[in-house]
């Protein structure tokens, strides 16, 4: 396989919310739902490039939707159009969106959106419903009203929708598969949920990465079948794989 | 004018050929695979594998990676297949990458690196890159790698088993990294390979607690390659051995800078997670520079500096 | 409130007491005079005057200065008017700055550091710091800064004549920092402060040859941070004297996470460069993390990572 | 004496010619001529600032004319409109315009060129004539013309004016004092001539910086007076103190 390491110019870099940010890139590629690339900025520091998930992918421009963090991110906030950042992908296995069929929930928390929305428009011939959790501010949701049946929302504060963890609002049943993505905890819990309801969950791990092409064994993950490298044999793992006691 | 390139970069190291001096440095180019997929790593002087042990390991627990300025800690530990599987699955495959293949060797006591050294000479593997140097496992060799009369010892043992050229591979924690390579050169190297990673740590301040598990963790990158240089040009003072420097080494300058300082070859690392593609951008830029500066064969530039 | 914030940011070393632990570095700081000029320096908590002689020094020649990546080489030399001018002419300027003043004395015989550490004793000097670790002069002191045992001589002999608290500042080219450390608390050591400047290099390519005259120079800045660190936590586990932290310090973080390894106090350097600002906005920084984080007395901190 | 460090915004950054540019930005100080100002970009490398001369000043402007070399310069290039850099100064001794008078010389070598605008524009009551060399390109010579009562121009290529080094075209015959800021060879012939015509002459100095206040004493200059930091007590020298043997 043949993979590219490339300067890319910058089409549109939005503040969608508080530390939220939507970022468009020009560039064609052949991506599969789940997949990310590693992004560095030209600049000398941070050295490492950051992993951050294909959020959209339409004809000629990827998107991406992060989160201002620290040193990577805030760097990335800072880029104004027609800027070159430089792009590796796409990488990771992705979703096996082919072979994802019938009645689907999606399971976000937070930035965990990310990856879901390319997700959802690659699912073909899947009945779709998006569970997604926020602290407080509500971003991105609405791009998924095309693509899916319903939509719940949980947030902390109670600002929209239900008060409280999504994990309170989802339930699998009557689902075929769950695709999920979030803090570990919140993927840890949706992992068991699924397991008392024996219904297959995807989860999308994150580690810190250097290489981000499975050179370097730093974002191993422990399987039940031994370590992992998130950024090659993932980041999509069965949930029972890696959250091996939920 | 293609030929004449690839003539004045060519190198020699204990009488294997290496097309260019530039070479992947082991642990951050897996078994070369990964990054066959960006360009052909049959262009580059040579390959180190990911540190093998005797045994697979499964490597360390926790965070693995930390990101400082202009370095990187890692806590790997040697996540490795074990030879024998090395030998059966990656080596044929590495084999036919049409460069020159350096098996580096991690051990936890003489015995094992002795019989280590006994299997990879029976392999198809070029050379051998003793690693006494790698501050992330107790069995990972830098105890040996600290005190010159222990270095000593390992390398004596292994050498009597050695059919290939044996490189010694030193860490900067040595307690003086001048008697370390000499004496690692009295007890038969016949290479050095310097500097693995600094012993370092960093503190989670939020967490009120070490990032890594096993509390030190190895610093590499770009921020390192001032100490690496000295502790190269000093080696290179000392010894006759060929010396391969190694150490933040991240554009052609730098690694012209290393062989200035007496290194017949350079190994690159971290550099390749910060860029892909750095290793044959290296090799072009050191290209480029020998045209400008009229250097016909790299040999007339070599150890110039101590001059 | 405010009266609150200093209290918990009060640090005592060897009974003199610190307003906060944020100490400006030798050499990096002149006598304090400069940076007065931006901010009134009596807010922090000592400064180290420039490293001093028992005689005038001109300090190196040719280059002086080199910058790597997140890093500053510096072949100074030692430049400084000598013990009796600073004495009569920066002392007491230094001490109407409302802070704890430290003199660093460099040296290049155990005589020439005996007959130092007398006339600053007599002096108004809150402390002295003996830098057995310069790399940059023959003269100073490195030599006595390697091995345990050569340290252990000067500190001794020192400590004889000094009626001041004594810290002693150790260098990272030590062999073994921990048992440099024990050795010098045991010849009397009131105080330790690490690191000094790693022994570095660069190669002007285009010239084909070192950049310094000296050859080797003094690493400093943010790229040394993970290793020195590591040497203070490593330290910190093994004395029972007050220790302060330095090396690449240019954030609250930092210093945080050197307080977190067992630091008492910490020493700011090449981030005054970087921003000339910056040890009070560290000050501001630790100060508010406390708060942030419900600690009232950065003794609960101190070690914390340790346990 | 107070020193500031602030933020200034970015007035404008234009590339004057091959690798020369010119950066405006907003700022309000007191500045003699030759001074200058250490110069930090918000990005995290080089971690030093930059020594820059005070090129010109204007109310609430200051102007720095600089040439593309390295890592510092090459990311001041890249600064936009309203970016925010880090200024300290001004620094330094500058020239004492108060003290000269009557007809004086200008010597410039390319770049060297940068401190001698303002410094014109400062020296009252004096007749000026100003000599400058250029490799091959001319920039910024036009902006003196208002101020000074000859222009002699000279260029290694012999694109324009005299072809050769502008130390061939100058004689310090009937001026009072000469200014020169150009490469240390060319300021070393200038201080030779000038010392067989008993001519005073200043220069101003550049070494590598850390500090730029005087505190490092990294950027020492030997003199017949002993060290001297060129950043506190230069830039600006008597000629014959620093080059001895000229
Ligand atoms: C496969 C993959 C896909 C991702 N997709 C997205 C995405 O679409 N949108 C998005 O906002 N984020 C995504 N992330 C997370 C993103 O990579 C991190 O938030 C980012 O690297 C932080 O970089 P920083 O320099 O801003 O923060 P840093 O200063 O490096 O660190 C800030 C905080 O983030 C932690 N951190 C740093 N790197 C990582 C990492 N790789 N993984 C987890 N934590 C980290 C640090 O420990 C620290 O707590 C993804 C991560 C992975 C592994
Ligand atoms: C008082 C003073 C005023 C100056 N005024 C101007 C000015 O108005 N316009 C202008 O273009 N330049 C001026 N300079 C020179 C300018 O500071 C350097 O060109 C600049 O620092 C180079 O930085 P860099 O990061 O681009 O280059 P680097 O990557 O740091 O180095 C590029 C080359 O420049 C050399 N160099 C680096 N720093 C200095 C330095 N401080 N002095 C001399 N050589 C250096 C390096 O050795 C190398 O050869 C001045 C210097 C001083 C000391
Ligand atoms: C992620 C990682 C893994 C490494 N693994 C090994 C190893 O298995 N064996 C070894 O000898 N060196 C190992 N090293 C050290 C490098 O080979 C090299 O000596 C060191 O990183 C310094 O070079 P650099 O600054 O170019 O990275 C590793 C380094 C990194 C960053
Ligand atoms: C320009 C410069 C001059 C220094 N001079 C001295 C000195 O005279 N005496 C001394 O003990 N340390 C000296 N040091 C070392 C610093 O005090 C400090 O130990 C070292 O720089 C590491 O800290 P940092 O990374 O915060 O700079 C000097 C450092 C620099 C950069
Ligand atoms: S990031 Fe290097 S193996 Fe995954
Ligand atoms: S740059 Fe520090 S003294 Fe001049």
């Amino acid at each position: 396989m043949q993979l590219s390491y490339k300067s890319c110019k910058v089409a549109e870099n939005i503040n969608l919310s508080e530390d939220i940010y939507k970022l468009k890139v020009e560039g064609d590629y052949d991506i599969k739902a789940g997949q990310f690339f590693m992004i560095k900025s030209l600049n000398e520091e941070p050295i490492l490039p950051r992993p951050i998930s294909v959020h959209d992918f339409e004809e000629g421009y990827v998107s991406f939707l992060y989160q201002k963090k620290g040193r990577g991110t805030s760097i990335m906030a800072k880029l104004n159009v027609n800027d070159e950042i430089k792009l590796t992908g796409p990488l990771g296995n992705g979703f096996d969106a082919e072979n994802i069929k019938g009645k689907i929930a999606v399971v976000a928390g937070g930035i965990g959106i990310a990856p879901m929305l390319y997700t959802v428009k690659s699912l073909k011939n899947c009945d779709i419903d998006l569970y997604v959790g926020f602290k407080d501010e509500v971003y991105e949701v609405d791009e998924f009203k095309k693509f899916v049946s319903n939509i719940y929302i949980a947030t902390e504060s109670g600002k929209y929708g239900y008060k409280g963890y999504v994990t309170d609002i989802f339930s699998p049943f009557e689902y075929n598969a769950v695709l999920c993505c979030g803090p570990e905890v919140m993927m840890e819990k949706v992992v068991k949920v699924c397991r008392d309801y024996a219904t297959p969950i995807f989860v999308s791990m994150e580690k810190h990465m250097a290489c981000g092409i499975g050179a370097c064994l730093g974002c191993t993950c422990e399987t039940k079948d031994g370590n992992k490298r998130v950024c090659k044999d993932g980041p999509v793992f069965y949930g029972r794989d890696v959250f091996i006691n939920a | 004018m293609a030929g004449m390139c690839l003539l004045m970069l060519k190198t020699n190291i204990c009488k294997v050929e290496f097309k260019n001096p530039v070479i992947a440095a082991s642990g951050t180019f897996g078994f070369g695979e990964e990054y066959s997929a960006f360009y052909d790593v049959g262009r580059l002087g040579g390959i180190c594998t990911k540190g093998l042990t005797l045994n697979k390991k499964e490597g360390n627990k926790g965070i693995r990676l930390h990101e400082t300025r202009a370095g990187l800690i890692n806590s790997i530990g040697l996540q490795n297949p074990g030879i024998d599987c090395f030998i059966e699955n990656e080596l044929p495959k590495m084999k036919k990458m049409n460069t020159v293949i350096i098996a580096n060797l991690g051990g936890g006591s003489i015995e094992e690196y002795a019989e280590g050294v006994k299997k990879l000479s029976e392999s198809e593997v070029d050379m051998i890159e003793l690693n006494i140097s790698c501050p992330n496992v107790k069995s990972g060799g830098m105890a040996f790698g600290i005190k010159s009369e222990t270095a000593f010892e390992v390398v004596s043992k292994v050498k009597g088993y050695c059919k290939k050229p044996l490189i010694v591979k030193l860490s900067p924690n040595a307690e003086n990294i001048v008697d370390m390579a000499v004496k690692c050169c009295e007890a038969g190297a016949d290479a050095l390979s310097l500097i693995n990673t600094f012993k370092a740590m960093a503190i989670d301040i939020y967490k009120r607690k070490p990032v890594f598990d096993n509390i030190f963790a190895g610093l590499s990158g770009p921020c390192i390659k001032p100490i690496a240089l000295r502790m190269v040009y000093e080696v290179c003072k000392e010894v006759n051995v060929p010396v391969i420097g190694i150490g933040g080494i991240e554009s052609f300058k730098d690694a012209i800078e290393f062989i200035m300082a007496g290194a017949t070859a350079v190994e690159v690392g971290t550099a390749n997670f910060i860029n892909p593609m750095v290793c044959l951008e290296i090799i072009d830029g050191i290209k480029k520079f020998m045209e400008d500066e009229g250097i016909k064969n790299i040999e007339e530039i070599r150890g110039i500096a101590r001059r």
